[in-house]
């Protein structure tokens, strides 16, 4: 058992899956000889060598391509896209390519590759490099897409996405990078399309997802001082998307809040809401709230970084008011 | 059936011999009357969807058909019906994609614009401009790594130079030094735009070849000699270790971009002048002034015949695919859910 | 008065504004001298020139590029991407560059531009020139999403796009381009943001969009003739969204049915359940419930595409069984 | 205050003379001056999120600065401190933008990467590789429709020849002759990787000139004399409908790449090299040794230096932006509103 950053687990996820399985390579910008931007692939490049940790030039499209025609022909590529923003230059190789082309060949083809990517707001990067870009993966038919919250998460998360045969896009919490947690020795595979109960309470249940999993905890302790005990549901991945958990813990406090940092239009919110009216509606006490990012770009200044993205002020407000009315 | 042209002795770069050259005639044929027979059954309107024919363009299908490997990698667009048949893909259940039934080579669910068949080495026809380049570099990628000798081949047209993807597939297959052979397929217009009207240079592909290191290459896609020397020579440099290459074949198409398109935008005189290049009438003559017995070539065209009724009928035959193909192969697991 | 087809409004809408004002111009690929692969834009190079209306070459990134700088410099352009598929080639100028520039210069720039495109399935296309990508729009801040479905509406609403000072994307209905409808003479001009009642009924409210409209409309009448009463509301847009019209409507019957031909996940019917639960959930009489096509890529056989695309018998048996239940 | 180096005689294709020479001068100190202080502030964690600067290449911008036509556009990246001071926008805003401040040039929404000054010609600092270059054509579109004369100029690194963008951009600029000169700031590095590792030519911009029919032209960045000739060169060739320019500036950074990188990847010798090569110093020998009296030189380093001073008052002093700026400016009816 040790202590480790969520960034220091990525490195220890992708380092545990490459030493068991010698077709799982590794690319993208700045990756290898620098251990990427973020620091969270230090060591890879010693340990595995320039052949399985190459860096790549600014060519998104070429990094996915490339993973593409790899993960189809016999390797298990990991491809780094620096910011999850950047998925705009190279949507067409996740959105129209990989997702489509295993339903396209009647199954011909798998695509066993996992593509990484700093996501999320919190480090005054603006708006060009601080999106949440989950419901924007979730929208396209033929991609998983995974969220960890916590250090451990992240390995068991990662190693899952690596064996999985189906393309997975593994959405880092760049405002997680430096938050520690407590990790076991030795290998750590864990399933994807389970969600996580994080916190048990019986008035209401919070689904949340990345950095908005602790938010939501902070904000079940601020809201059972005040008398409301809450359910804090961690997705952790939106697809597969785990609706029996979500389900059966909904019907059993009635009330659903979800706490999204994505601005509010097409979040996957919206979509947790209507499986839930749909289909455990008269087990509901009230109606489900949406807690989201205005539906804005992301601006830069700190103080109003702060005001965008949900706050736990601002999740047990909202909680607290809902539950009175 | 087509499968038997990819056997007997690999190709050696160089000039193709009496033997390759008699099956880059039978593959031409093949191409030719599988199209024609296409057309007409979109006339009757049994082919679903769009379809874009490369009727004229033969000779580079054929010229890589016969120069690659077995298992080397094709890449195919859109305009992929005669790439995918020259790798040995049999023709019913190309046909029968074309009409959307289950024996199609995808039981339908791609249809004409996204032909593959992986175990014929056809990784995929791509119906985005300049997608498939980049993906084209993974599976050289993986060979390269694996040790395994494949060489991946991108086919793309003289419009498809100007999308971003061309230039970032071009650099990143030079910089790895991996084994992609990249083939514009240069048939003037884009959908119906002139190439020329909307390109900064005068060959779309061989006077970008510079900008990623790579000498320039211009050939006679009509001409399935020159385009055989050419393909061998770029497949074994690949093969070799010594990286990519560009090939700008010239060419024309027939026909309009697609089905719908009569191609009214061309000139007369220019269509006139590139259907007198009719790379199959050239090479039918060319072939017997070599030698090679008009009963012979005749022989070919009259089996090709039969062939492409056969497949007709085996596409014709073919069921509806029905709902249980509907959420089939979205994942691996075979199903569809997003949920559990 | 005259009948029109909604491949033909297009030209018209834009010659309308053409002519009207001279800083409105017009580029893509095969536009001009072909006049669009879907001929809908036939007669404007004769009309206003070269200079006016311009071929592009394949370069998708550098044509919403120009859009965007020459908007923000003075000009009024319209700009064709032939299959909103295509989006994915250029989501970074649409999604980064357009939809947040204003926001982050705080307001020192505008972008009058319309972006055009063909949308959705029905012509046997295939998974990768099929899609209905108006949830990819609606999901970013900063751009208005727009799809009609009549003639009239395409020339109505494509001058108020085009007339508007923010950037639209336009969604024509592909499969609606053959369609026809009456269209009064003289100049058209409609309202952003604004839903209409096609169709008034009692029992329940069926919200559709583009090609879903007619198909609502006419299981409306099925269910007419098994007694149940339908209002049907099309959308027309999305951002902005007419929430005030679809409150009322929904309130009045109690209950909603809505019809996306998009892939399920994140899709507008989501976003639409999240709304109508959380502020009219005590009007509710049932579960609002989604009509989707299923969450996967379009496979390109006729058969095949059918039974994907919500179809008026499946609208219909969904309305019914949850109206009996 | 930097806008008076804007005004003056308009620039003429060819050598500097004194007086521009002397604004050039000014320029760079104030780009070094101005990004020093930016450094300390971001090191006493003032400067919110991350930031990218310009030391050791103020000469490229310089030059352009007094290059270009007060109403031409300049397009810049997230290292565009230098590019929109420039221009002539004013320290202050500049630097209360970086500190997140209401006083900030986009009232802090935009913050350090994304600087726009429009009233100025900064049409925007763009933080996606190659985004703006496509957008810096869109400009020049509209000032050759409309008849103005005026040009854009889109800055941007090395790194940034590899994306599919900068190919799209500059087919497009060069077939519809637009007025747009794409400059290319050579640093040797994209972030941390060394550029001739990951690019398949020697000289990433002008071995690719020829690709969209422009001559190479490379030029010494750090030397404004030479980047002036070839700036106002570009300019005036575009100006008079000659269409596009790619130019190709070699530089040095002597920082790490952004605020976080020390920038230790990079061999002390060639960071010793370049130190050497530093624009200022030389620049300074070198109008001394052409005359211009130290004292002079010594005067508007002094000026600068309170220009800095005020400059850093007037950011400390700006308030932190309040909620009203947050569902501000999404539309143009001043909105965030969504629904209606
Ligand atoms: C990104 C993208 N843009 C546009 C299209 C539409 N389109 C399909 S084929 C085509 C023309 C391609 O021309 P070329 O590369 O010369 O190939 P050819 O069709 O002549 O074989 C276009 C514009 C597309 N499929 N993808
Ligand atoms: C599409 C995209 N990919 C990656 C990045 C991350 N990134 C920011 S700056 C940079 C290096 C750019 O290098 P260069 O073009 O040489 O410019 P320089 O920073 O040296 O001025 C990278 C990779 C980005 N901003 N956008
Ligand atoms: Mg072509
Ligand atoms: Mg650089």
């Amino acid at each position: 058992m040790a202590e480790l950053t969520y960034r220091d687990a990525i490195a220890r996820g992708i380092a545990q899956e490459m030493r068991r399985d010698h077709n799982v390579v590794f690319l993208g910008e700045d990756v290898a000889a620098a251990g990427g931007v973020f620091k969270t692939t230090v060591g890879l490049l010693d340990e595995f060598g320039p052949l399985r940790v190459r860096d790549t030039p600014i060519s998104e499209q070429a990094i996915l391509g490339a993973a593409m025609g790899a993960a189809m022909t016999g390797l298990r590529p990991i491809a780094e896209i620096m910011f999850s923003d950047f998925f705009a230059v190279c949507w067409d190789i996740v959105a129209n390519e990989i997702a489509k082309s295993r339903y396209m060949t009647n199954g011909q083809v798998s695509f066993p590759l996992v593509i990484r990517s700093g996501n999320g707001g919190g480090l005054r990067f603006g708006a060009q490099h601080s999106q949440s870009v989950e419901n924007w993966a979730m929208m396209i038919p033929g991609l998983k897409v995974v969220v960890p919250a916590t250090p451990l998460d992240v390995i068991g998360l990662l190693a899952a996405a690596i064996r999985d045969p189906d393309p997975v896009i593994f959405l880092e919490a760049k405002a997680l990078y430096s938050t520690k947690g407590e990790v076991p020795d030795g290998e750590i595979v864990d399933e994807l399309g389970t969600a996580k109960v994080v916190r048990e309470g019986s008035d209401a249940t919070i689904v949340a997802l990345g950095t908005m999993v602790a938010r939501a905890l902070e904000s079940a302790n601020q809201l059972s001082e005040a008398g409301v005990e809450c359910t804090v549901l961690d997705l952790r991945s939106l697809v597969p998307l785990d609706t029996q958990t979500l389900l059966a813990e909904v019907s059993k406090t009635g009330r659903m809040f979800t706490v999204e940092e994505n601005p509010r239009l097409c979040g996957w919110g919206g979509e947790l809401v209507s499986i839930v009216t749909e289909e455990v509606f008269f087990d509901l006490d009230g109606p489900p709230v949406r807690i989201t990012t205005p539906h804005i770009p992301l601006p830069a200044a700190d103080a109003l970084e702060d005001m965008a993205i949900p706050s736990v002020e601002r999740i047990t407000a909202t909680i607290q008011k809902a539950m009175n009315s | 059936m087509s499968t038997s042209l990819r056997e007997g002795k690999p190709q050696l770069a160089g000039r193709p011999d009496r033997e390759l050259r008699l099956r880059m005639f039978r593959l031409q044929v093949e191409l030719r009357y599988f199209e024609k027979r296409a057309y007409d059954l979109f006339l009757q309107n049994l082919v679903k969807g769009t379809s874009h024919l490369s009727l004229g363009q033969e000779a580079i299908a054929a010229a890589f058909g016969v120069a690659m490997r077995s298992d080397d990698y094709t890449y195919a667009t859109y305009r992929g019906h005669a790439h995918t048949l020259a790798r040995g893909v049999p023709m019913g259940p190309v046909l029968a994609e074309l009409l959307g039934r289950e024996n199609g080579l995808m039981a339908g669910k791609g249809g004409s614009m996204h032909l593959t068949s992986v175990e014929h080495g056809v990784m995929g026809s791509y119906a985005i401009i300049g997608a498939h380049l980049p993906i084209a570099c993974g599976s050289a990628w993986s060979a390269q790594y694996l040790g395994t000798g494949q060489v991946s081949v991108g086919f793309f047209g003289d419009g498809t130079t100007n999308i971003g993807a061309f230039h970032e597939a071009l650099n990143f297959a030079k910089i790895w030094t991996l084994p992609v052979v990249f083939v514009c397929e240069n048939n003037l217009y884009m959908e119906y735009t002139r190439t020329s009207e909307i390109t900064a240079v005068e060959h779309p592909a061989a006077d970008r070849a510079s900008a990623y290191g790579l000498p320039s290459i211009i050939v006679d896609g009509n001409d399935p000699d020159a385009m055989y020397e050419v393909a061998s020579t770029s497949l074994q440099l690949a093969r070799e270790g010594g990286g990519p290459s560009l090939i700008e074949a010239k060419t024309y198409r027939h026909g309009g971009h697609s089905r719908a398109d009569p191609g009214k935008y061309r000139p007369d005189a220019e269509v006139a002048e590139w259907l007198a290049r009719d790379p199959l009438p050239m090479y039918r003559a060319r072939l017997i002034a070599d030698g090679v017995a008009e009963s012979e070539l005749a022989g070919v065209e009259a089996d090709v015949g039969l062939a492409v009724e056969a497949a007709t009928e085996f596409a014709k035959a073919g069921a509806v695919p029905g709902e249980d193909l509907l959420l089939k192969d979205v994942w691996a697991n075979g199903g569809a859910s997003w949920r559990n």
